[in-house]
């Protein structure tokens, strides 16, 4: 059968929830970081698929844009990681739970 | 310097030209900043200079009463300065036969208290406080704009509840936050009510907040209106306050400072009653007409409710503001009758009820000085030790209590009668109330003055000069305005009719005729015109 | 010389004003013969007022002159003056308030010499004075109020004197707030007055036309309560036998002559509106106050006690015949009874102070060897009260008797209570003599008593010359002898006439004459020669006044303390506890959610993502609802 | 419209002159970084706040000139009206470089104190603040997307750099996660937007949405819920508040003043710029959700305000509901709502500066329990006078600018007729001043004896002070000149 436009939106919205879903359940702040990078190629996948059937480029000038945010995401969520670890070894996402109330 | 300046603009301009009363508010302002700015190793200054300012502002007030004609049912020394014309708000500032006494009152009491009572530390702040309490409640009293009447409505929350809560009682937290919140949630509805009477009225000649004219369009509908009504009614309710809002007065007045508790009593709750005449009367006509019998309910039940609390009540202060719940209800009985006699009653009790319990509280004050208790059941025979307290004390008590002669009994007398027209039956429990007074009154003096003295009581020392001195004035209102009330009924009767006659038009009441009386002429000797 | 009016009341104001600044200065006895000197400068005032209205024209309002001094409370249609109105009932009344009064102030200089609150005595007499004088010359409603009001306040004053005595300060809260429930009767009537007829102005409610019978007969009864209050009739009476715990002369001028009798006045000046239906109700109150009071003053062993209920009794013969419509008899009730109860009270004032204020009866006797003067006099008054012709008492109270058997419903049933109230009144009157002067002496040596100072008996012997002589203002032997009769006529729209004719009269003088010796005889039997034993005499249920006063007392310390004390309670636990309850329960929201802010990273997360959940369902599917 | 057929690529125009503000800011964080690499031991706190400082200033001067402009030519947009050069853009520019100006004065004592290094927080504090303002200016999505990216990143390092204290590594973290997660659904809406109306332009969704019907909106609606999903969280309203009370009770003091006040009003203005300016055809569609948005977050932020012990978290909850005001305005969908909301965050944004500077000087962050400000009154009566007035603004007393903004609201939503929701705002105001009064009851409600603090108050803390006070206190007696401002400032979609 032929692979609609629709099917790629599908996947690009599966990804998208796969990666949130990933981010609420795990734990560690590394695998949370990779979750929010999924879902960012989730909406990546959506752009390009937009981009082809409106016949435009700009979609796809947008997925540049947006693998330089998650990059840049990246450089900072990894500092801080390594901030918050080098200080509590093995740190959980809910270790990190001092302040609430 | 500020004063100066006012002074000399005083001196210059004539009354036409120059807005006496914008000075009047801006006065006590610029004295609370002199007071502010002078040096903290002159703490005995703060309080003369503070009393200057006020005085000032007391001087302009009794300048505008002397000024005010008499047959005039508008408003006088108007000024009108665009504000915030882009929401159309503006300056509005004007005095009428229903405020000018209000304002006087709040004129001559902040001088008398700033110097009959000493705060026992930071004279600075408390006298600040106390200037920008009298420029707010000027503000109040004379704003002919709903916008500025509210900001000034709500500032004056702030000294008060600073003064309080930074010279109150042992309950002072719970007494103060009690009454910001209380008086703020209450307003809080009127805020929206203010915005929605401003923007539905706008129609094509654009939106105002300007009262006079507002009260002149009466563009919303019934409904509507009595919305709007409802939320103002029920900021003034909390603030006047009626049963079952009152809660807020007793915890008030018993752990604010003397000070405090004397321009609450005779200033303050007074923006209530007042607000439901200039605002609710005036702006809401047939909706007034319409909850009269539900808010006349309510001001009788505070009469005979706050006279039956009062009777209990173990500590002096407590009483003395649940006695002022009683005469309030007095008030509100008056405002809701809508006749002549009875609105010029209202209004006159306002500022007999102003002399009286603000004497009151001073006078308790004062006993409070001398044995730093307020607990009825801990005093006793004081008037052995104390008489010419005790004589001070009685005056002020039995003009509380209505005996005539005294201010109490005209205002009282004017509500009653006036209401008895359209309010029988209100008028007929309402008079009771007289009873009750007597009650609660004379049962404490016999508690705390009479009986045998103990050592402590009999240490009690008598009324010094300069006491008397404070009280004087006081004493001599309460005499004079029972004796001759006439100055201030002449200047509020035309408002009041002029009212009236508003809500005639504008609703479906018709003030009663009054029973012609079959003339008969007079000894020429008498000498009397009419 | 009527225009002399404002003098009357201005002289005790002055001498008040002149006492309240130097009254401490000027001390014993200065202070008080200033007072004296105001109250009997402000009676020659009152002759010369009265001697110009008589120079008046009897007919035509000639004698209603009116002074209008300033408009008082000036309020649209209602015009209250603060203003006198000159007209025979007014002069009667003021005539005997000044003298009574002046004599009074006499007689305190003697009698509270050594009190260290001297001054402030006399300062209260001379306010009372003035007080009493605006009740009685007020041209309106409201003025009279305000008298009405100061006399009560006086009187609360005077009652209070020696504040430190518990008793003192009881009974002075009690008069002052049981004449407050007369008070607010008095109000509903101004009000209803005003809103039917438009006026509060004496002379013109007077030519006003009537008012509808329902106002008409309401005013009636609310003016009835305000004369209750003030002149102690039942059920209101219960503040006046506490109040002797006043000076003697308090009570000889407040509680006998003066104040107590304006409810009468009140109801005499408002003559005009009293309807029928109402006049009964009081005629029947009244006719009952007098014989409670004097079965009540039967068993009394304090001397004074005697006295103030014999006060009560006779205001309800006062109020008997104002219910019986002979309003003249009435206001010559009040005159007399002033003359003989005034030196009824002095001369008991006098004994108190010769036995060392000692008031028990029973510790008395034979003291008219000791105290001649005082014993004679008192005898006279005695004479006078118990209705022995030709003492004063025998007239005016054979007139308001002929007048209650004329009264057509009830008529001789009021008459029957008179009489056994008038052989009463003889009774215990003669029984408090022989206690206090005759029979064998029952003090015991130490207490040596003696005849007063001259300031005290001279006030005596002036008053039993009046108790003797009084009778001779209303003679009813030959019409123009009815001196008062025609004198108050103008102030009544239609004069009160005896119908009956001289044989009924005359027969029922007779029988109160009868009466009044039996009476006495009962007393001499009883008490003097003891034929008759006493011990059954005194029961309690008469000594303790019927236990009216005490269920009183029990009803107001137990329901009523419980139920202000319960609605106290409400308004804190309930009224405010609402209030409190609100700031609570937003706090309790606020903790609800408060687990919300976990401090977990994924609980967050889930929150953004369940919020967008929703959103997105709302605004996608949503509007295909 | 760009399409694959077209061969010859033709850049878009640039109006530089337009893009000088952001440029001017960035220009001034690369200065003080490679200042920093190249002289470490010369550049002293004092170099880097210069240079900010000198940097908003200019930058200041240019917006004025292009304010002038718009003012006399009417708005314009630049770079493939990629950018928007209207009273909005340049209101919000205004707005934050007076929120950078403060800041830098606040940061220079507190770095000091804390032992930050100022170079780099005053370079991040530079780019974030120019992130804001090509958020607030920006007329396409993602361009939008760009600057809250360059904003957030910026914060999530600032917050960081505090790394000692393990509540500032605990909120940086909680910000980065929760905010990498929301922009993903910003991000998604965007796609979703795009995919509907064929642009991410603002102008071109609002023309097409404006010209075209849909027969099946919900790509559309899809989109413009994530949208309003990634807008909330940012401006921390319910319930996309959680982050907001732990990130800010976390985070140094002028980065929690930075985030409430800048953070929120580019937040704001994007949001206004997208549903106002793109979606406003629809506005009867996003309009109830808004006043959903806005009753929660009033509620909640009250009510959870009042429970608080810590006066930063005090602060954070009351923020929030302060977004709820907004948003109350924002529901009512009219310009009137716009510029009430405008006027609203300008004035806050001082009001929350002028708190958190003094919160900042209170003492070490981490914990501010409200006991540490007992007595405050009587050791410190200016200082304490100065907050005072700052709370007592954000109670919306009247003669405080925080009145007026609540009065503008309260007519705004009147306006709509939704009356309901101004008197729950109403009602939430009280139970904030509660909130409010009892900092100022412990500052000045002592029994005898007590000492109070005695801070050391930094000149620059002090100029901040007496500028917020000194404005909320004019604007609250004369706001007109403000109101005019911000009336001049509804934003207007040009393309270019």
């Amino acid at each position: 059968m032929e692979i609609t436009t629709g099917w790629y939106l599908v996947l690009g919205a599966l990804l998208f929830i796969i990666g949130g879903t990933g981010l609420l359940i795990r734990r560690n702040p590394l695998v949370m970081l990779m979750c929010v990078e999924l879902m960012l190629n989730g909406v990546n996948l959506s752009f390009v698929a937009f981009s082809r059937t409106l016949n435009d480029i700009g979609g796809q000038t947008v997925v540049f844009f947006v693998l330089v945010v998650a990059a840049a995401e990246v450089v900072v969520g990894l500092g801080l990681v390594v901030a918050i670890l080098r200080r509590q070894p093995g740190a959980t996402a809910d270790d990190l739970s001092l302040l609430k109330g | 310097m500020g004063t100066v300046a006012v002074i000399e603009l005083l001196a210059s301009q004539s009354a036409s030209s120059f807005p006496v009363l914008n000075a009047m508010i801006i006065v006590p302002v610029i004295g609370a900043l002199v007071v502010v700015l002078l040096p903290n190793s002159r703490p005995e200054m703060m309080r003369p200079i503070g009393a200057v300012f006020a005085s000032i502002a007391a001087a302009m007030s009794l300048y505008v009463m002397a000024q005010f004609s008499s047959h005039d049912a508008g408003f006088q020394f108007e000024s009108i300065q665009s504000w915030i014309p882009a929401l159309g708000i503006s300056w509005h500032v004007g005095i009428d036969g229903i405020s000018l006494w209000l304002v006087v009152l709040t004129g001559l009491i902040t001088p008398i208290v700033l110097l009959a009572v000493d705060p026992h530390h930071d004279p600075k702040s408390y006298t600040a406080w106390l200037l920008l309490l009298q420029a707010g409640s000027f503000g109040a009293f004379l704003a002919l704009d709903l916008f500025l009447f509210f900001v000034m409505f709500e500032i004056v929350l702030v000294p008060m509840y600073m003064l309080i809560g930074g010279w109150g009682y042992e309950d002072r937290r719970y007494a103060a936050t009690k009454f910001f919140i209380y008086t703020m949630a209450g307003s809080a509805l009127m805020l929206v009510a203010i915005v929605s009477v401003a923007t539905l009225s706008a129609g094509e000649q654009g939106i105002t907040f300007d009262v006079i004219e507002l009260a002149q369009r009466q563009a919303l509908s019934t409904n509507t209106a009595r919305l709007c009504f409802l939320a103002f009614a029920l900021a003034f309710v909390i603030k006047v306050p009626i049963v079952p809002v009152h809660t807020w007065l007793p915890d008030a007045h018993t752990q604010a400072p003397t000070a405090g508790s004397v321009v609450l009593a005779a200033v303050m709750l007074k923006l209530g009653t007042y607000g439901l005449l200039r605002f609710g009367l005036y702006l809401f006509p047939e909706a007034s007409v319409w909850s009269a019998p539900t808010l006349a309910t309510l001001g009788v039940i505070g009469v005979i409710y706050g006279a039956i609390v009062a009777t209990m009540q173990k500590d002096l202060k407590r009483l003395v503001a649940y006695s002022s719940v009683a005469h309030m209800g007095f008030i509100v009985l008056g405002i809701f009758a809508f006749t002549t006699q009875s609105l010029e009653g209202g209004i006159l009790q306002m500022v007999n009820h102003g002399l009286s319990t603000g004497a009151l509280f001073l006078l308790v004050g004062m006993l409070y000085e001398r044995r730093k208790t307020r607990a009825i059941d801990e005093l006793s025979g004081i008037q052995s030790a104390a008489p010419i307290f005790a004589g001070f004390f009685t005056i002020v008590m039995l003009s509380s209590i209505g005996v005539p002669g005294l201010n109490g009994f005209v205002g009282e007398f004017l509500v009653l009668i006036g209401s008895y027209e359209t309010r029988r039956w209100w008028t007929i429990i309402a008079a009771t109330g007289v009873i009750l007074a007597a009650l609660y009154l004379l049962w404490a003096y016999q508690r705390v003055f009479h009986g045998e003295p103990t050592a402590t009581d009999e240490a009690t020392p008598d009324l010094t000069l300069r006491e008397g001195l404070i009280l004087a004035p006081f004493i001599a209102g309460i005499i004079f305005l029972g004796i001759y009330p006439k100055p201030l009924l002449d200047r509020i009767e035309p408002a009041v009719d002029g009212l009236i006659a508003h809500i005639e038009n504008h609703s479906d009441y018709e003030r009663p005729s009054p029973a012609a009386p079959v003339i008969v002429d007079h000894d020429q000797l008498s000498g009397d015109d009419h | 010389m009527v225009e002399l009016v404002w003098l009357i009341p201005a002289l005790p104001l002055i001498g008040f004003v002149v006492l309240l600044l130097a009254g401490k200065l000027l001390g014993e006895p200065r202070a008080g013969w200033i007072a004296t000197t105001a109250a009997g400068a402000s009676f020659l005032v009152t002759l010369m007022v009265f001697v110009g209205l008589l120079g008046r024209d009897s007919h035509s309002g000639g004698r209603s002159y009116e002074l209008i001094l300033f408009d008082w409370l000036p309020s649209g249609s209602l015009q209250v003056e603060a203003g006198f109105l000159v007209d025979p009932l007014s002069v009667t009344m003021a005539l005997f308030v000044t003298g009574v009064g002046a004599l009074i102030h006499l007689y305190s200089v003697g009698y509270m010499h050594g009190d260290p609150k001297y001054s402030k005595f006399f300062l209260y007499l001379n306010l009372f004075l003035f007080s009493m004088l605006m009740l009685v010359f007020g041209n309106n409603l409201v003025v009279t109020f305000l008298g009405w009001e100061g006399v009560g306040a006086c009187s609360y004053l005077l009652i209070s004197f020696w504040h430190h005595r518990d008793s003192a300060a009881t009974a002075g809260k009690k008069a002052f707030v049981t004449n407050r429930v007369g008070d607010w009767g008095f109000l509903v009537a101004t009000f209803a007055i005003w809103s039917a007829l438009g006026t509060v102005t004496y002379t013109e409610i007077a030519s006003s036309p009537a008012m509808t019978a329902a106002t008409g007969t309401a005013v009636s009864l609310l003016l009835f309560v305000a004369a209750a209050g003030k002149s102690a009739q039942l059920p209101l009476y219960v503040w006046l036998p506490d109040a002797m715990e006043g000076p003697t002369p308090v009570s000889a001028m407040v509680h006998a002559a003066t104040m107590v009798t304006s409810g009468v006045y009140l109801l005499v000046r408002m003559n005009n509106v009293l309807t029928d239906d109402a006049l009964i109700v009081i005629a029947v109150v009244g006719a009952a106050t007098a014989l409670f009071a004097a079965l009540c003053a039967v068993a009394q062993h304090d001397i004074k006690k005697v006295l103030a209920y014999s006060t009560i009794s006779q205001l309800g013969f006062m109020f008997l015949a104002i219910g019986s419509g002979a309003y003249v008899a009435a206001i010559f009730h009040v005159i007399t009874h002033a003359f003989f109860k005034a030196l009824l009270f002095l001369g008991s004032g006098s004994v108190i102070h010769g036995m060392g204020d000692e008031q028990d009866m029973r510790k008395m006797g034979a003291l008219r060897l000791a105290m001649p003067i005082t014993g004679a006099t008192f005898i006279v008054g005695w004479l006078a009260i118990a209705g022995v012709p030709p003492f004063s008492g025998f007239w005016s109270k054979d007139e308001i008797l002929l007048a209650a058997w004329e009264q057509e419903n009830i008529g001789p049933l009021l008459w029957v209570i008179g009489l056994i109230t008038a052989l009463l009144t003889a009774y215990y009157m003669s029984r408090q003599v022989i206690l206090v002067f005759f029979g064998d002496q029952r003090w015991d040596e130490d207490a040596h008593p003696h005849e007063s100072s001259w300031t005290m008996t001279t006030p005596l012997c002036v008053l039993a010359g009046a108790a003797i002589v009084g009778g001779a203002i209303n003679l009813p032997l030959v019409k123009d002898w009815l001196v008062l009769e025609h004198f108050l006529e103008p102030i009544f729209n239609d004069p009160h006439h005896f119908s009956s004719g001289t044989t009924t009269k005359v027969a029922l003088a007779v029988i109160s004459v009868c009466a009044a010796l039996a009476g006495i005889s009962l007393a001499v039997l009883s008490w003097l020669t003891r034929r008759i034993s006493t011990d059954r005499l005194e029961p309690d249920f008469l000594e303790n006044a019927m236990y009216v006063d005490s269920t009183y007392a029990r009803v107001v310390d137990g329901i009523g303390t419980s139920s202000f004390q319960g609605a106290a309670d409400i308004d804190e636990r309930f009224v405010d506890g609402t209030v409190n309850t609100v700031g609570k329960l937003t706090m309790r929201l606020g903790q609800l959610i408060r687990p919300a802010q976990s401090g977990y990273i994924r609980n967050y997360a889930v929150g953004v993502a369940l919020g967008a959940l929703v959103i997105v369902a709302f605004l996608t599917w949503g509007l295909l609802l | 419209m760009r399409s694959l057929s077209q061969s010859v690529f033709v850049g878009p125009s640039i109006d530089w002159w337009a893009l000088l503000p952001q440029m001017i800011l960035l220009g001034a964080a690369l200065l003080i970084l490679l200042v920093s690499a190249l002289a470490p031991q010369r550049t002293s706190g004092g170099f880097s706040t210069v240079t900010t400082l000198c940097a908003a200033v200019t930058a200041y001067i240019v917006a004025l000139g292009l304010w002038s402009d718009v003012q006399t030519e009417g708005p314009s947009a630049s770079i493939a009206s990629a950018l928007g050069v209207d009273g909005f853009s340049i209101f919000f520019t205004i707005l934050i470089l007076t929120g950078l100006v403060a800041t830098a004065l606040i940061a220079h004592s507190y770095l000091e104190r804390e032992g930050i290094d100022p170079p780099e927080f005053h370079a991040l504090l530079l780019c974030s603040a120019a992130g804001a303002i090509v958020m607030a200016s920006a007329n396409d999505l993602i361009v939008m997307f760009l600057g809250l990216e360059a904003l957030s990143i910026g914060l999530y390092v600032m917050i960081a750099m505090h790394a000692r204290r393990p509540e500032a590594r605990e909120s940086a973290m909680k910000y980065f996660v929760l905010g990498a997660f929301s922009s993903t659904f910003l991000l998604y809406g965007i796609a979703l937007i795009y995919g509907s109306t064929g642009s991410t332009n603002l102008v071109h969704v609002r023309d097409y949405l404006g010209a075209v019907v849909f027969r099946d909106q919900h790509l559309l609606m899809a989109g413009m819920a994530l949208l309003l999903v990634g807008f909330s969280f940012k401006v921390a309203a319910a319930p996309f508040h959680f982050w907001a009370p732990d990130v800010y009770q976390g985070a140094p003091s002028p980065v929690t003043g930075w985030m409430a006040s800048i953070a929120k009003a580019a937040g704001f203005a994007a949001f206004l710029r997208v549903f106002f300016g793109a979606f406003g055809a629809h506005n009867a569609d996003w309009s109830p959700i808004v006043a959903v948005l806005a009753f929660l977050t009033l509620v909640i932020g009250a009510v959870m305000a009042i429970l608080q012990t810590d006066v930063k978290r005090m602060l954070a909850f009351s923020s929030i509901s302060h977004a709820g005001y907004v948003l109350v305005a924002v529901q009512s969908t009219a310009d009137a709502g716009t510029s009430a909301a405008l006027f609203y965050l300008f004035t806050y944004t001082f009001m929350v500066l002028g708190s958190f500077a003094i919160i900042g000087a209170m003492g070490a962050d981490g914990e501010q329990p409200l006991a540490r400000y007992a007595g405050l009154g009587r050791s410190r009566p200016v200082l304490a006078m100065a907050f005072t007035i700052l709370l007592l603004a954000q109670a919306g007393i009247p003669l405080t600018s925080g009145f007026v903004g609540k009065f503008q609201v309260i007519a705004a939503a009147v306006g709509h007729r939704s009356y309901l929701l101004a008197a729950v705002a109403m009602l939430s105001a009280v139970i904030g001043a509660f909130m409010y009064l009892r900092i100022v009851m412990t500052m000045y409600v002592v029994d005898e004896g007590t000492e109070g603090p005695s801070p050391t108050l930094h000149w620059t803390v002090a100029i901040v002070l007496i500028g917020t006070v000194g404005f909320t206190l004019l604007v609250g007696i004369v706001p007109q000149f403000l109101i005019e401002f911000a009336e001049d400032a509804v934003p207007v979609l040009i393309r270019g």
